[in-house]
């Protein structure tokens, strides 16, 4: 990342915010926290990984125990089956009644076993759509907490149209007239965390990652070698520091010192601050207002250049973040 | 200025620059080559398979076809008119290698990416299309792919002309990383547009169409049509195998199993798409 | 029937309309049409039902074949499968795109088998509400032709939801935006037919039936033995003058000397006919008001006292007829 | 003048009978009797029962249970206040034997019919019930049925109060023939116009609920509970069994082979009815 360019940048939105008194105090905090983000080798990065993969991290269910002062799950698609590896149900939130949708992984073998590590099928999907479109209905805001190392690759699921279900959501998610707040909380899996992951704010854990592609699946196609792991992940620039860098994401929920498992009450409250906070922000806006926003924010995503103009058109997403209605 | 000429002008109703009248570049895969058919070894001739839309006349198989002959094959003649062609790839995360192989694909397909659009009729009816091609790094879809893809649909959502995809790829372009990702989510939220618009999306999947592609765009036609054959899924079956640890069962992935599935409206052979397609605009009125 | 009961009420009718300028003329006809429908005993009745069971009537793609011009069948429910017992797709009437939808029995043994004899499952009724939707979205008028001795009674469907998706039809169907005709062309089985037979106006063919249960189920209930399937059947009131003189179905259409099954055209052109005077009438309202109507319609379906009156609620749907905006 | 009373009256606004302060006729069914458990066998006092929710101490099986039991079980004592309890059946298609069962049903179950609707209210939240008794008739749904189900249902979206339907049913009553029939799609018609209020529809499936029940308002709840172990299904086993030729698999159609495949939202034990209820009223706001 060329400082430069970024500091010239953050100077050029401060000049504008003068003039318009538009508020552009999130996207400076965000192009300043890169700026703090020093440069870490492979082998840092891959610290990170395993952690995000952690087996004693707390997952959804833990995290909204911890979180929630009452809830009660809800379970299946009403079409074929109910998914274990993908959870959710209602909760009250300081007196506030929300939505919980999260990929679920077991703490043992035997639950793992039951949860299928977190890999969801196509009913998984569809349970999260229909419980966020419930949602929707009664005015909750829907809070997805994201934990899969991607959808399941495997011939029951290809049979009931994983890619359906996951694109449907990705269209349905994008028009719900409800707030929506997403958090990796450990491994953001390709699709299959995309899935659930259709959010007016999107937020990471501090050690997690979110990926296009698994760092073995990219290290067996880039090196033949799925033991280079930590150099694809290197190269894939999937943690919290780099997608908040990119403007994908919209801010990283610290840790406690250790990890998130080392102290999953402290990191449960981190993440109950944060939805507060969000929740402050999205709950003056209209459904109306929130689909849009949400629509824009994702249409804005991506990088390329149009020829005639020499410069990326590196700076859309924070464009549009100001324009927003 | 490039900068402020994407989506978001778009949606805030900016002016789009024009369309650029340029004839669409013909680089034909089937020019003066023998071919032996893949699915029952008939030797045949390049004009053969050319005057028979790429489609073996002895068995029926589809051929894959790229851009150019998708597009002979599919609108009535002169009627293409590409647009979004200025926009290009960089490389967002400095993958290494990722230049490179954007070249190797330039030269041998004659694109500037993996997607063209283009305004184009079908007997008579006008349409937008967005054609993916296979043979620009296997149709993976990065920002680029994902951009004109997005503007090909909000194109139609303005125009209120029908927007038909053809999808092939091999899923998301890894070089791009997250960014690739989130082409899923934009161009599945430009469809939410399309549908709040009213106008119809139109489909056709062709061979191999996999990954990402499947899980957004590829699944939300609200007409979802297959050519004979095509292998599409999510996960390919390598992965599932090495998953499940069991053979796949015959014809697993093929368009039949996926109209058997539920997938898939109706399989449509590359000879009747034509007639297919001007049908569906017909019963599918925008105004 | 109390036939002096109904000429009453028809001389009351007729002074309301001259007070108040209503259109009760259709509402008379069917009254009228009561009066002269003389008395049939139970084996007249029986061979009704064997008519309308008759393997030769013509099929849902039969009878598409014939009125539409050109017909594109959509297969798939978007999440398990496509069921070939219920098909459906889109066509051309008079030049007009329609959506059809139809139970399909098979016109021999082999083709009985792959259409499990018009039993739909789970996904037959899914996909009719997909494509029904998918017509109201684009402005089509929905085209349903029942026909089925009523949804499959297996473990499959029942693993897969049939109660659901029969009464999600049955809520859905009624909120549609777009004009719904129903046709029973042959067997009118329970749930199985209500599932696609939820219209703004629903007509029988001449030599068909539409019951709660069959009339073998009827008579193993009532005397243990369902070779008495014809008394049961003269109990149960399932012909189409029954139906029509009790308001709950909207017209009778014509079949051709000795049943549907001896001229499939004409009997097609009897159905076109009423469709296209159908759609005339339905075509000038608003969305919202087929919607309200057909709505307005089903919830005014029953007959029952209430306390404090001598009478039976007899012309309740007569009266909501009149009244609809 | 009762017959313009009804749904119709509603929809044009018209003024509805008040509800009558009717205290509700109590026949307990476990009254002076002694029980064996169907499920564990074990010997169990009706006033043990009746101290348990009718749920076996030993084992937890939910025994069956009337109107008054469950209303006594379930809202706040002397909130109950019954509606709707003038609307009576008739005989409609003259079908021989009706008038007799249901006298027998009407002095079995103290009740006029098989649903019996009242305002109510749950730890002081109001809300509207509807509430199925399986010994009127086998719980069978009539006009009658069809009508207090669809006014409970009015009344909800009329009131904003959240409206909570118990189910229990051997299917559509085939005395009245297509009537009965149609009830599936009036209530079903009443629960859409609850949608569009934006008010909840919460269903209790209870033991046994089947037939055109299941295949309307029973599956359209926003949330559907259901109490431990009840059958539910469309087609009954026997029907089942004689069609595909084969034993069905151990517990088909109970409330937990439901819940597994994806009809069931929760499993909720007769003791935490009350306080699964309030919660759900309280996270489903009508303001
Ligand atoms: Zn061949
Ligand atoms: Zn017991």
């Amino acid at each position: 990342m060329d400082q430069t360019q970024i500091q010239k940048k953050i100077q050029e939105l401060q000049s504008l915010a003068e003039k318009s008194s538009v508020d552009i105090q999130s996207d400076l905090k965000r192009l300043q926290e890169k700026l703090v983000d020093g440069k870490m080798t492979p082998d840092d990065i891959w610290k990170k990984i395993l952690l995000a993969r952690n087996a004693d991290r707390p997952t959804t269910l833990e995290i909204i125990n911890h979180i929630a002062e009452n809830f009660l799950e809800l379970h299946g698609d009403r079409a074929f089956g109910d998914d274990a590896a993908l959870v959710g149900g209602i909760g009250l939130l300081d007196g506030r009644p929300v939505t919980f949708l999260g990929h679920q992984k077991g703490r043992n073998m035997k639950e793992n076993i039951r949860r299928n590590y977190g890999w969801a099928h196509p009913e998984g999907y569809r349970k999260a759509l229909r419980l966020a479109q419930e949602a929707e209905k009664f005015g909750r805001p829907v809070i997805t907490f994201i934990d899969t190392a991607g959808a399941f690759p495997g011939l029951a699921s290809e049979e009931r149209g994983i890619g359906e279900s996951i694109a449907r959501n990705l269209k349905e998610f994008a028009m719900l007239k409800t707030p929506v707040i997403c958090f990796v909380i450990g491994e953001g899996g390709s699709g299959g965390a995309l899935g659930i992951g259709i959010g007016n704010e999107v937020y990471m854990l501090e050690n997690t990652f979110y990926s296009v592609i698994s760092p073995e699946g990219c290290a067996s196609l880039l090196y033949r070698d799925a033991s280079e792991a930590a150099d694809a992940a290197a190269q894939l620039k999937l943690l919290p520091t780099d997608l908040l860098g990119f403007g994908i994401v919209d801010g990283i929920v610290p840790e406690p010192d250790g990890g998130a498992h080392s102290d999953h009450a402290l990191t449960a409250a981190h993440i109950k601050t944060q939805i507060l906070e969000s929740l402050k922000r999205l709950e003056q806006k209209t459904g109306e207002q929130l689909a849009r926003e949400r629509m824009t924010k994702f249409l804005a995503m991506g990088r390329f250049v149009e020829e005639g103009s020499s410069k990326p058109n590196f700076f859309q997403r924070l464009f549009s973040l100001n324009r927003r209605a | 200025m490039a900068l402020f000429t994407g989506v978001i002008d778009r949606l805030l109703g900016r002016q789009q620059p024009l369309p650029r009248d340029i004839a669409f570049k013909d680089e034909r895969s089937f020019v003066a080559q023998k071919h032996s058919c893949p699915s029952c070894h008939a030797h045949l001739e390049a004009g053969e398979l050319e005057n028979n839309l790429y489609v073996c006349p002895k068995c029926g198989h589809h051929f894959r076809i790229n851009t150019a002959e998708r597009v002979r094959t599919l609108v009535d003649a002169g009627s293409f008119q590409e647009f979004n062609q200025e926009i290009q790839s960089i490389n967002p995360l400095g993958f290494p290698g990722y230049e490179a192989k954007l070249g190797e694909s330039k030269a041998a397909t004659g694109q500037g990416e993996a997607v063209v659009n283009g305004y184009a009729s079908i007997e008579g009816r006008k349409v937008i299309l967005s054609i993916m091609n296979f043979k620009f790094m296997g149709g993976s879809m990065g920002s680029v792919a994902g951009e004109k893809l997005t503007r090909a649909i909000l194109e139609g959502a303005e125009k209120r002309h029908p927007v038909i995809l053809f999808t092939t790829s091999g899923g998301m372009r890894m070089q791009e990383g997250i960014f690739s990702l989130m082409q899923m989510a934009k161009s599945s939220a430009a469809i939410a547009q399309l549908e709040l618009a009213q106008v119809p999306l139109f489909v056709v999947l062709t061979d191999p169409t996999y990954g990402g592609v499947t899980a957004s765009f590829a699944m939300l036609g609200d007409v979802i049509l297959a050519e004979p054959a095509a292998s599409i899924g999510f996960a390919g079956p390598r992965i599932i195998e090495s998953t499940i640890r069991q053979k796949l069962p015959e014809g697993f992935q093929k368009s039949e199993f996926l109209l058997e599935k539920g997938f898939v409206d109706a399989i449509v052979p590359r000879s009747e798409l034509r007639r297919t397609l001007a049908f569906l605009i017909d019963t599918h009125p925008t105004e």
